[in-house]
């Protein structure tokens, strides 16, 4: 609360641990090169939907500021084109550094992660009951679980691609999907998160 | 207490030398196994010396000449490069691994590179283990200016390819 | 040549006239294509969000049951090309998530060596097996046919086939072959949004109208994609773009594959042509090349 | 034999004495045989140190000085300078090098303090055994060959020609001026490049004491300081270059025409030409690939024309052999190729220049008489400037080019000028106005409104999103000033491409025994204190071939140069190794095997004595035929097998005990 009245941002509310957290991750740590020249943001065909451009967000990670970039949807509107991430003049690989925030923010349980995380989540189930996603169930389950309202729009495109068989609704798991639910578990576990 | 291989190395002082010397100024951090001796050319390396070297109880012995094409006097890393193959023929007869000895081209502006090769040829030396003195089977060469050593004439003789011949038969 | 297939998820939904057309068009070509035996899903982008050791021991499992057969795996999906491709650097530049992936392997007795070769169809078809192969099979060159060569992303990055992501020129390549006029495209490599949609449909919509946009400013007749995912957003979406920015776009959106398929005279049918919703009418044109 | 060694332990303040350490090393040294006194002192290179060393020599009447210290590349002459001064001959004195090779590069004390004990029982190893020797002098040929006609080349030339000595510059191009040729105006002064540089252009061409080869490589280096033997192929011009006046008719009467590499194709030359028209020298050349009389054998409109008769299309190359004392290296750099970067789109859109063909633009003698207009000969309204193409860019250049910034404002100032209502926008990450007056001038263009915007360009393309960007090339940009991602249509785009060395640089220094470091660019004897000379004695670099650098910095740099060869030269003679191959007659076997082993043919061979002999003038001391000689007969005066066997006992003296 004492921050509301507080101009500038103090050093001692800075959270440096989360910049080494970023660092541990595998490619976390080349964000330590950039340059701020700002060619991922110029380059990102989705930056004018952030609310803090890439650039910002490596900016903000290194100052320390955890919360303000796991709450911002910069990392939920990377849309993984890797269009920065081949043109970084320092190459950091910077939609990898974008999937590493987005599992911290996971982990932080952040409100602007929902609907990814319901999308993930949604993903991630059906694969784990069928090996596979059924892209049919998938939509309407989410849909349902994000905005029933929205399903609306998307009704006419779900009528479309079903007329011309392009949404199955008849589902069979893979043979070994015991095998895979186990990798599965391990992995999660092993993962330590999700 | 693990075993720290003692390591002697030959620098060319136009290339590898200086090569060593930029990774210092770089303050490139490497493995301290090497001890390094400094000659004008690594064509001046006589395998007797690296034999010495041996004997005197190195666990490895690395040599570094510049790039071929590069040498500063024109091409005695090549006539180094040719001395090689008699060379690792030398140390089996006398029971070295041939693993302790690496022959390296490194530039003047190969500091990164040095450090790199020596951190990798420790540890190659180092899972060799110690040198065994005498169970390898090394007789220390002596200077020989003068009066040629027998131990010295077969190198030299081996050392040089076109009178290999005689000198094996 | 012979490869092993993954077709991945949306081969059996999305993308199915994908499928078809590559299983009508790859004998042909020479191409001998196995499908990966009990294949699972790659995980998309969908997994990464949630767990990375998890999206690579996913993918990790359908390379390691590749590597058994030993042949390069070749995919038509981008999403899945990329998956593959990365899961291969990943794994070998950073050994400390190689050995956590390994022991969820181990939980079904599976081991992945990190030798499996991977690539994109249009790679295999470009590459591998040639143009000169492709044109010697063209009964029905598609002349005049003005055809928009879009790439998309993962096809290009962060790993491709091409020599410059930036400026990638297969597709084009490929478009010229088969006697259709490919167009300039600026945006060819930009993104359509992907799973955008799905999550963020004002932005991926947007990126979609830019596309349809520069594809028919440049009077293209269809677009070619070389990604189930990317046809999906550019054509079932089209509607919706409309509705949103009041357009009235209604271009078809075909694979590089369907195109072959026409131009090596194939049964519409065999190449999925039927499962268009906007289906192309004109299938070549006086060219005008040839009139000037 | 017993010695008295004395042996110095230098703290090089706590760049030593902070990893090794120096109390044990110096009891150590104590311990050595042979060693009578063992010091350590903070800077044994300073005065106060070497005076310690001189008062050692003659109180305790050393015979050997051992320094623990630095490289011996940095300091070994200090300290053989300091020994003799002392009357201990200089080849009596040995280094051990524990700061390059171990406090710098060893983390681990004890480990350090370790090796530093093993290099330095090497040294006092080898000390036992070294002997004096009496370096021997030779006379140094006072021409010198510089070897580019650039700036630099042009600069260091005149320095050297004026002091009444011979030069020799050699240039690659059919005239000299380099690159600055091409400029029009120069940052921050603004005065106009030609106008600085033709004077000395054609001062070099009228020079007494300068011989111009131009069109013409450097094709062999053989010999060492002082004297250098170089061979130089001057290509043909099909012009003898004594006849020809330089009058011009030929090139006007030549009918066939093809793109001017000189402006960047923006305009046409003959087949017969002159780069330019202030070119020195006057004398044209012809080229084949577009003359016709090498296609169809007829033509030959340029030889009815000239008078003197100059034209000879049989003429062919000439080697010309030549001897001097130093070389300077003044090679310059080549200009960041932008077609690498295809999201630019140089040479995919017409209204995007690099900087080079800018430059001719808006020079009152290129292609537009210095008018600033677009192919459809139209003004533009808005112009793009983008830095850092090429330049601080891991997937290029990781350098900064240190000029484009400084250029790039230039460039946006002579806009302004002559596109009064044009909009200027320069994108930058960082603006870097380091040198005099350069921040001034920066200033300067923030008054005329130039549009500043901080970020690197993503992409330029054509692709309009609406009708203000139709027609326009629209850069694609974060402004992260303000975080916002920025569409900016403008007219025309002016790359500012980064500097880079010359893609054979690696190539040409390894011709003159210098080397070049991974970005291509000569390497300097020392970063500081010895920015122009090269590891190979008698030859320097001066200019851009060292490193991205502007006209002030390079004209400094040549002068540094020529100052370097100048007081060579004022010597007059110089001491050349004395460490040389040496043979026993009574051992040689007359084997001859070092006669073939010899790089520079220094062994002859004695056809009555039957023996082998070394011309010490010629003997480098490589060592090469001692390491082949069968019989041991040849010595390596300074690296004698039993010197080199001491040191290897020493440096392994903790294995032996």
């Amino acid at each position: 609360m004492m921050l509301k009245d507080r101009k500038a941002l103090f050093e001692r509310d800075m959270d440096l641990e989360f910049m080494k957290e970023v660092h541990g991750i595998p490619g976390g740590d080349a964000i330590k090169r950039c340059i701020q020249c700002g060619t991922c943001s110029g380059t990102c065909p989705v930056s004018w939907a952030m609310d803090k451009s890439p650039r910002q967000i490596i900016a903000m990670v290194r100052a320390g500021m955890r919360d303000k970039v796991l709450t911002s949807n910069t990392i939920w509107t990377c849309a993984s084109c890797y269009s920065c991430t081949v043109r970084c003049p320092q190459e950091i690989k910077i939609t990898d550094v974008m999937y590493i925030l987005k599992r911290l923010a996971m982990r932080a349980g952040q409100k602007k992660a929902k609907a990814a995380q319901v999308f993930s989540k949604t993903f991630t189930d059906l694969v784990r009951r069928y090996g596979r996603n059924q892209e049919a169930q998938l939509m309407t389950r989410y849909m349902l679980k994000t905005n029933p309202l929205g399903a609306i729009g998307f009704a006419g495109v779900g009528l479309n691609l079903f007329r011309t068989g392009r949404m199955p609704l008849g589902a069979k798991p893979i043979k070994d999907v015991q095998g895979l639910r186990r990798i599965i578990d391990r992995a999660q576990q092993l993962g330590g998160e999700g | 207490m693990t075993f720290e291989p003692k390591i002697v190395g030959f620098l060319c002082n136009w290339c590898t030398y200086t090569g060593a010397d930029l990774a210092g100024t770089a303050r490139i951090k490497y493995a301290p196994n090497v001890r390094i001796i400094r000659i004008m050319c690594s064509g001046r390396v006589d395998p007797a010396f690296i034999v010495k070297a041996f004997a005197e109880g190195a666990d490895g012995v690395l040599m570094g000449g510049c790039h071929p094409g590069d040498c500063h006097y024109i091409n005695g890393n090549f006539k180094t490069f040719r001395r090689m193959p008699l060379l690792k023929r030398y140390l089996q007869q006398y029971g070295i691994d041939e693993k302790r000895f690496r022959l390296e081209w490194v530039s003047a502006s190969e500091g990164d590179r040095f450090a790199a090769i020596v951190n990798e040829f420790t540890e190659t030396v180092r899972a060799l283990g110690p040198m065994q003195i005498g169970h390898e089977g090394v007789v220390a060469p002596q200077a020989t200016e003068g009066t040629a050593k027998p131990v010295q004439d077969h190198v030299k003789h081996h050392a040089e390819p076109r009178k290999s011949v005689q000198a094996t038969v | 040549m012979s490869y092993i297939y993954y077709p991945g998820c949306s081969a059996h939904a999305g993308g199915r006239a994908y499928d078809e057309s590559i299983q009508a068009i790859a004998p042909k070509l020479g191409v001998e294509l196995k499908e990966l035996e009990d294949w699972n899903c790659c995980g998309a982008t969908a997994y990464m969000n949630v767990n990375e050791v998890l999206s690579f021991s996913l993918t990790a499992r359908n390379l390691a049951l590749a590597e058994k057969e030993n042949k390069p795996v070749c995919t038509a999906c981008s999403a899945c090309y990329t998956n593959l491709a990365k899961t291969n650097v990943y794994l070998h530049k950073f050994p400390e998530l190689k050995a956590k992936v390994d022991t969820a392997l181990a939980e079904a007795n599976l081991t992945y060596n990190g030798n499996v070769e991977t690539k994109h169809f249009l790679d295999v078809v470009v590459t591998a097996i040639g143009l000169d192969k492709v044109k010697s099979l063209v009964k029905k060159p598609l002349s005049g046919l003005k055809v928009a060569p879009y790439y998309g992303c993962q096809i290009l990055r962060p790993l491709s086939g091409e020599k410059d992501p930036e400026n990638p020129v297969m597709l084009e390549q490929l478009l010229e072959a088969i006697g259709a006029t490919p167009t300039k495209f600026a945006l060819k490599t930009w993104c359509c949004g992907g799973s955008l949609m799905g999550t963020n449909d004002a932005v991926a919509l947007r990126l979609c109208r830019n596309l349809l946009m520069n594809a028919v400013e440049d009077g293209a007749d269809v677009i070619a994609v070389t990604c189930p995912l990317c046809q999906t957003n550019l054509e079932a979406f089209q509607p919706r773009v409309n509705a949103m920015f009041g357009t009235s776009f209604k271009i078809p959106v075909l694979y590089f594959t369907q195109l072959m398929g026409m131009a090596f005279d194939m049964p519409d049918r065999s190449l999925g042509l039927a499962r268009s919703i906007i289906p192309l009418t004109v299938r070549s044109k006086p060219n005008p090349e040839v009139r000037a | 034999m017993s010695n008295k060694i004395g042996v110095y332990v230098c703290h090089c303040g706590t760049n030593i004495a902070g990893t090794v350490n120096i109390p044990e090393l110096v009891e150590f040294a104590k311990a050595q045989g042979d060693v009578v006194v063992a010091r350590e002192y903070k800077f044994m290179c300073s005065d106060p140190g070497q005076a310690l060393i001189q008062e050692d020599i003659q109180k305790l009447g050393l015979d050997r000085v051992v320094v623990s210290a630095c490289s011996p590349l940095m300091h070994e002459p200090t300290f053989r300078g300091a020994c003799e001064k002392a009357d201990l001959n200089r080849y009596l004195f040995q280094m051990a090098n524990i700061r390059e090779h171990c406090s710098w590069v060893h983390v681990d004390k004890g480990a350090a303090t370790e090796k530093a004990k093993a290099q330095l029982a090497g040294a006092i190893g080898k000390a036992r055994y070294l002997a004096p020797l009496i370096p021997k002098k030779v006379k140094v040929n006072p021409a010198t060959l510089i070897v580019g006609g650039g700036i630099a080349g042009i600069q260091a030339a005149i320095d050297i020609a004026d002091s009444g000595r011979k030069v020799y510059l050699v240039e690659r191009e059919a005239t000299i001026g380099g690159k600055m040729a091409e400029f029009d105006k120069t940052f921050p002064t603004l005065d106009c490049a030609a106008c600085i540089l033709t004077p000395k252009m054609v001062q070099v061409g009228q020079h007494p004491n300068i011989e111009l080869l131009t069109y013409a490589d450097v094709e062999e280096v053989k010999g060492f300081v002082g004297n250098f033997e170089v061979k130089v192929r001057k290509k043909t011009r099909y012009i003898d270059e004594e006849k020809c006046t330089g009058c011009g008719i030929c090139q006007e009467k030549c009918p066939y025409k093809t793109a001017s590499e000189f402006e960047h194709g923006m305009m046409k030359r003959k087949a017969i030409f002159m780069p330019f028209p202030q070119a020195v020298p006057k004398v044209p050349r012809i080229d084949p690939n577009t003359c016709v009389y090498f296609k169809t054998g007829k033509c030959k409109a340029c030889v009815k024309v000239c008078e003197p008769q100059a034209i000879d299309f049989e003429r062919k190359d000439e080697i010309v052999d030549i001897k001097v004392g130093a070389i300077i290296m003044a090679t310059g750099y080549k200009l960041f190729d932008a077609g690498k970067i295809a999201p630019y789109g140089y040479g995919k859109y017409p209204e995007v220049y690099n900087s080079l063909e800018f430059e001719r633009m808006v020079s009152a003698s290129g292609p537009t008489g210095g008018d600033i207009k677009m192919k459809s000969g139209e003004k533009p309204k808005s112009v793009a400037i983008v830095h850092c193409v090429g330049s601080r860019d891991r997937r290029h250049n990781e350098h900064c080019s240190r000029v484009c910034c400084m250029y790039a404002l230039k460039f946006a100032h002579l806009i302004k000028e002559r596109c009064h209502e044009a909009t200027v926008y320069n994108f930058y990450i960082d603006m870097r106005c380091f040198g005099k007056g350069y921040e001034q001038f920066y200033q300067r263009l923030l008054d005329e409104e130039v549009r500043f915007v901080r970020g690197r360009v993503a992409s330029v393309s054509d692709f309009a999103l609406d009708e203000s960007e139709k027609g326009k090339l629209v850069l694609r940009v974060e402004d992260t000033m303000v975080g916002e991602t920025r569409r900016i249509p403008v007219d025309m785009v002016v790359l500012a491409n980064g500097l880079e060395a010359n893609a054979d640089a690696a190539k040409v220094g390894r011709l003159f025994n210098i080397s070049a470091g991974k970005d291509g660019f000569y390497i300097e004897k020392h970063p500081k204190l010895a920015p122009v000379s090269t590891a190979t004695e008698g030859v320097y670099i001066a200019g851009a071939c060292q490193s991205p650098k502007d006209i002030p910095d390079t004209v400094a740099q040549a002068s540094a140069a020529a100052a370097q060869v100048l007081s060579l030269m004022s010597r007059g003679e110089i001491e050349v190794e004395a460490a040389t191959a040496n043979i026993h007659e009574e051992l040689c076997s007359g084997c001859r095997v070092c006669n073939t082993m010899c790089p520079y043919s220094a062994i002859s061979f004695d056809d009555d004595k039957h023996v082998s002999r070394v011309n010490d003038a010629l003997c480098k001391g490589c060592g090469t035929c001692v390491a082949a000689c069968p019989s041991s007969a040849i010595f390596a005066q300074h690296f004698t097998d039993q010197q080199i066997f001491s040191e290897i006992e020493g440096v392994l003296h903790d294995v032996r005990a």
